[in-house]
């Protein structure tokens, strides 16, 4: 289905209204994306997820961020608050609710800012009829959504559930595996998303705690450089704020009522955020290196994982290293655009693919699944949920059972 | 690859997340590998609080519930006593030849506690590390400094200067923190209202119980992991 | 997987979108034809010849180009005439995108949520697409590809129309002159108009203006 | 913007349908005095709508729209209802995106209006019916009026659900018998214009939709208070004649019986003092130009 698109020079269309080189009010310069990471120093610093979202946030030249405190990313939205004091943006507010939060940054988006929120576990829930209103309305606004547990009984811990129920939303959905990831993300993010053949939502997500609340080590681009503002007039639809002649449509027209009924409109329409997603790889390949990575695929065993499950995976790998079982490692980057045709080359040899994941449903199991000759090849797990962690030695444990190998019981 | 874990169990508001973040950030002044990860429920004060700091010798991926430590610290009687921890007993996990050290004046371990420590040739050092807050640090919101300099002192993970380092960083300039760890920030930049002050009091704090570990653990056959 | 191609239809009740099938959209200085990315010039040539061969061959300038938003528009409304008389080709308008009520006049104006009826009332063959927000134009170009066999052209101010059996990017004023130099270099060489004589109507606040007068 | 850009590329003009071809010779886009008097002599921002024949909501559409006093930087927030119906034939920039978080959507654009538009007095006006208002709504309405969001909420109350087919709302009379309410709304009708000034509105109207002039006043009223003071809201009674079992005819009669003594829609406003002063100091100003104007057009005569 999905064409594997070749890794050319890098083209990505920066804002025309800005020039490259001129100062923002922060005394920042506009860079074009590709220069911030492929060409600036960057200097590692030892920060937190939160502190990373900051960041990043304080690079990106936003319009209007709105708040609302849901753990763990109330954190990173206070943050955003302290530099908004600062002046790194123009608006922010705290909002009375996800679904409010949700619909404040859709009015901000639709009048011409760049837009970024942050939600996790419930508050992605309740934000959830948002979601598909943003991506219809093509309005590419970035939400960073810090993965906890959606069900009852309540948990704040890290559970990857609520990103099953943002794949069909029309989003592109990332999943960040560390706060180097989540960095790289937010900044890129934005790039990809506001392309006008793109132009639709991103949610870039990452698990709760284990990136928002761990320190670690990053690499930042200087402080003195930021992406060039949104061009708002760069859109594939028109903007809500009469600076262009009164376009007689809603910018989500009720196409479906008496007279003027055209279903093929709504069949299109959805379709056409289908394509935009689809687009979206021709962007993301040169900016993020690929929507994978892989550490010798070419193995007969494999783990293909995404967020913290690849770090748990890496460390899975040097154990079974030390005994001389060797596997390969396929990371997704991008699970909106899912990387179906590099996921098929990748575990062409595979005998064994593993498939550990922080939910209990294993939605990525199901996802690898779906597109791949001899599914059966798929084991879905290691699991954990609810919170628990997910040591490297349970996935040694679990490859080393499922190859009928002696193992000693895990001691707790 | 050599890598310690280090697990910490406390109590809400003493500081354990910040021992964490402040043993891996010298630890990387230092030029090793290291991460540190808070796990906590949704009480605050007085309700267990853990946090997982881990050290190595290359980069470091694993992140989340420290499982299988090398080293943990018990910040407060009723991480025993009362179970107030999210394993039990709290060593569970702990692995061959490991080290614990509780904050206290007594022994707090049964019989039992100590057959299967012993087991696993894992030492156990009772440090009173409120005690030396109190004394040193003039406040008990300094127990997190006596434990983490004791920590140092027994298993040579990080240098005082590093600490010193670590302490200036997270003290020294504006520092991102849940709520009720500022408040306690707050609490304790009143009570010294000079930073310098806070700082020094705190190191101090932390050198003395880094000699009482050094002391102690040479008297032990302590085979714990190197990094 | 072999190529997607983006021909005219009547290709099905609900056509995929060319991006779900794997195309992708032409780079700066490149077009597409049919779902393979050409050279951009090779593309102007095409757009010549399927004016020149074609029947009904017509222009659907949109908003971006029928309002009058700076000078810079009015220049390429003028230059989509110039093209329209060289062709010759006609000119129906999408002058908004809403859903029309309480009925299309077809052989007067085009909209993007029913696009076939103009399609099928004027015969229309071949077609552009010039000033159309991208969104409504890729609504607009399937539906078409959908449920008639007119060949689709776009020319668009952005990344291009892979909906379309043929597209142009980063649509300017210099590249709908550049359609005009093609058709007027085609002519040069003996390439006929096939179209059937017409007369482009013309509308005033009254209506249709009867034309035959003159 | 930026009247001027209401205009057809001269190249063009001739193929444009006379709608728009009207639109851009009479429209009274730029015009500050127009009103609903324009009605009928000028091409109105509103094409033909699709709400039922006699329906007042068409009717409250149409003052609406000739009353903004700058249609050329205004953009409407709807939601969804029968007037989703009508949004697509207005001639004004216009969203809709979910059911009940109107306020939500233009507390974002207004906001982003002004940070994009520091200079431009941008209008952000909210129109929605009671249920997305006042029910399902209720929490983006009121709390847009704490954070004193400076846009103007319109709510077109037809004491029910209409476009679902007559169900009860929370701008239902007690006792009205319609479905979901099988037994009669057993509940006083909640009352919004109260809550809208207790939550911070600085200019409140309740009025009906029979009087053209009182209309075009509240809204002005209304929008110039969100310009410069903070929220304002109005409520327009605009009975849902389908619903209640009215004929085509018998909208008008319905809203004079309401408006009248005792009635339920009787008219009333709640004013801050600044917002007063404000209105009067407006009242001057229009008082003045109008008469110059009048002298100016006199001395031409002569």
């Amino acid at each position: 289905m999905n064409k594997q698109v070749e890794l050319k020079n890098k083209r990505i269309i920066a804002s025309k209204h800005v020039k490259l080189g001129q100062k923002n009010r922060m005394d920042q310069t506009y860079t074009d994306i590709n220069d911030i990471f492929f060409k600036a120093e960057q200097t590692p610093n030892f920060l937190t997820g939160s502190e990373v979202i900051r960041e990043a946030i304080k690079r990106c030249s936003v319009g209007t961020s709105v708040a609302y405190p849901i753990t763990p990313q109330s954190e990173a939205a206070a943050l955003i608050g302290e530099i908004y004091a600062e002046g790194y943006l123009d608006e922010y507010f705290r909002g009375e609710s996800e679904f409010a939060v949700m619909g404040q940054c859709a009015g901000a988006a639709f009048g011409g800012h760049r837009v970024f929120t942050t939600t996790a576990g419930p508050g992605t829930l309740r934000a959830m009829e948002n979601f598909p209103m943003w991506a219809g309305a093509r309005l590419p606004i970035q939400v960073c959504v810090t993965c906890r547990g959606v069900n009852s009984p309540l948990s704040i811990q890290p559970d990857t559930l609520e990103m099953y129920y943002l794949l069909e939303t029309g989003m592109l959905v990332w999943h960040a595996e560390t706060a180097q990831d989540l960095f790289d993300f937010i900044m890129k993010g934005f790039i990809v998303a506001e392309q006008p053949d793109v132009h639709v939502p991103i949610a870039v997500c990452c698990d709760g705690f284990f990136v928002t609340h761990t320190k670690d080590t990053v690499d930042l681009p200087p402080l003195d450089l930021t992406l060039t503002p949104y061009d708002p007039y760069q859109n594939p639809q028109p903007v809500m704020d009469m600076e262009t002649s009164p376009i007689r449509m809603m910018r989500d027209p009720f196409v479906m009522k008496s007279n003027y009924i055209s279903y093929a409109t709504h069949a299109s329409w959805q379709q056409e955020i289908k394509a935009a997603v689809e687009r979206s790889r021709k962007h993301t390949i040169p900016l993020l290196d690929g929507l994978i990575d892989e550490y010798n695929a070419d193995r007969e065993l494999l783990i293909v994982a995404s967020g913290t499950a690849v770090s748990q995976s890496r460390e899975a790998i040097r154990l079974l290293e030390e005994e001389g079982i060797k596997v390969g490692l396929v990371k997704i980057k991008t699970i909106r655009p899912f990387p179906t045709e590099e996921i098929r080359r990748v575990t062409k040899h595979a005998k064994h693919i593993f498939v550990p994941e922080f939910n209990v449903v294993g939605w990525l199991a199901r996802e690898i699944k779906a597109i791949i000759p001899d599914n059966e090849r798929v084991y879905v797990g290691p699991h954990v949920c609810g919170g628990m962690t997910m040591p490297s030695e349970v996935i040694v444990e679990q490859i080393k059972i499922q190859l009928g190998m002696e193992t000693t019981p895990l001691r707790m | 690859m050599s890598r310690m874990n280090i697990r910490i169990s406390g109590l809400g508001g003493q500081g354990a997340v910040t021992a964490a973040h402040l043993l891996a950030m010298a630890a990387n002044r230092d030029g090793r590998f290291s991460i540190s990860n808070p796990f906590f429920g949704a009480e605050k004060r007085m309700a267990p609080a853990e946090s997982y700091c881990r050290i190595g010798t290359e980069r470091i991926y694993d992140r989340g519930e420290l499982v299988f430590p090398d080293v943990i610290m018990v910040f407060h009687a009723q991480v025993i006593t009362m179970q107030k921890s999210y394993t039990a007993p709290f060593y569970s996990g702990i692995k061959e030849n490991g080290l614990v050290i509780i904050n206290t004046p007594t022994d707090l371990l049964n019989k039992e506690d100590h057959q299967r420590l012993e087991d696993l040739n894992v030492k156990v050092l009772n440090h009173d590390a409120t005690k030396l807050a109190l004394e040193i640090g003039k406040t008990e919101l300094s127990t997190n400094m006596a434990m983490i300099g004791a920590c140092a002192g027994v298993t040579n993970i990080v240098t005082i200067k590093a600490l010193d380092g670590a302490l200036q960083e997270r003290f020294g300039k504006k520092y991102v923190a849940s709520g009720g760890t500022a408040t306690l920030d707050e609490a304790i930049k009143k009570k010294y209202a000079k930073k310098e002050q806070l700082l020094q009091a705190n190191m101090d704090t932390i050198i003395e119980s880094y000699r009482l570990g050094k002391e102690w653990a040479e008297k032990q056959d302590l085979k714990l992991v190197e990094v | 997987m072999s190529q997607y191609q983006v021909l005219p239809g009547p290709e099905a009740f609900l056509p995929p979108a060319a991006a779900s099938m794997g195309n992708v959209l032409p780079d700066p200085g490149e077009a597409h034809i049919e779902g393979r990315i050409v050279p951009e010039d090779e593309a102007y040539e095409v757009f010549a010849r399927k004016v020149l061969g074609a029947k009904v061959p017509t222009i659907f300038p949109g908003p971006l180009v029928l309002w009058k938003w700076n000078d810079h528009v009015a220049e390429k409304a003028k230059a989509i005439r110039e093209l329209a008389n060289e062709a010759p080709m006609r000119i129906i308008p999408m002058a908004d995108y809403r859903p029309k009520y309480p009925k299309i006049e077809a052989a007067v104006e085009i909209n993007p949520n029913h696009p076939n009826l103009t399609i099928w009332h004027n015969k229309i063959d071949v077609c552009i697409f010039i000033g159309v927000h991208c969104h409504q134009a890729n609504l607009s170009l399937k539906i078409i590809r959908g449920g008639t066999n007119c060949y689709t052209m776009a020319m668009c101010a952005m990344a291009g129309h892979e909906d379309a059996c043929l597209s142009f990017r980063d649509a300017d004023l210099g590249k709908i002159r550049k359609l005009i130099d093609a058709v007027k270099k085609l002519k040069s060489e003996g390439v006929e108009s096939q179209a059937i004589p017409f007369k482009q109507f013309k509308l005033s606040r009254a209506g249709l203006v009867d034309q035959s007068a003159n | 913007m930026s009247k001027e850009k209401i205009q057809i590329c001269e190249d063009l003009a001739d193929v444009m349908p006379p709608e728009y071809q009207e639109l851009v010779a009479t429209a009274t886009y730029g015009n500050q005095d127009r009103g609903w008097k324009d009605i009928g002599s000028s091409k109105e921002l509103i094409e033909q709508h699709s709400l039922c024949a006699g329906c007042p909501e068409s009717i409250a559409f149409r003052y609406i729209l000739a009353s903004l006093p700058a249609p050329e930087d205004t953009v409407f927030v709807g939601s969804t209802g029968c007037t989703s119906l009508v949004f697509p034939h207005v001639a004004v920039h216009n969203i809709h995106s979910l059911f009940g978080n109107q306020n939500a959507i233009a507390s974002g654009l207004k906001r982003t209006l002004k940070s994009r538009f520091p200079d431009v007095e941008k209008d952000v006006v909210v129109l929605a019916g009671d249920g997305a208002t006042v029910d399902i709504g209720l929490d983006m309405t009121m709390q847009s009026w704490f954070r004193l969001e400076k846009f103007t909420t319109i709510c077109f109350d037809n004491e029910l659900y209409a476009n679902t087919g007559g169900q009860e709302s929370g701008l239902m009379q007690k006792g009205f018998v319609a479905k979901m309410a099988p037994k009669g709304k057993n509940f006083e009708k909640v009352r919004l214009a109260e809550i809208a000034r207790e939550a911070g509105c600085a200019y409140v109207a309740v009025l009906t939709v029979s009087k053209p002039n009182r209309v075009e006043q509240a809204i002005k009223n209304a929008i110039y208070v969100a310009r410069e003071v903070g929220p304002s809201f109005v409520q327009l009674y605009t009975p849902c004649i389908l619903e209640i079992g009215k004929q085509s005819m018998e909208g008008l009669d319905e809203m004079k019986d309401s408006e009248t003594i005792g009635g339920r829609f009787v008219q009333k406003e709640y004013i801050t003092d600044e917002a007063q002063k404000l209105l009067d100091s407006i009242k001057e100003e229009t008082k003045a130009r109008k008469k110059a104007a009048k002298e100016a057009k006199k001395s031409v005569n002569a």
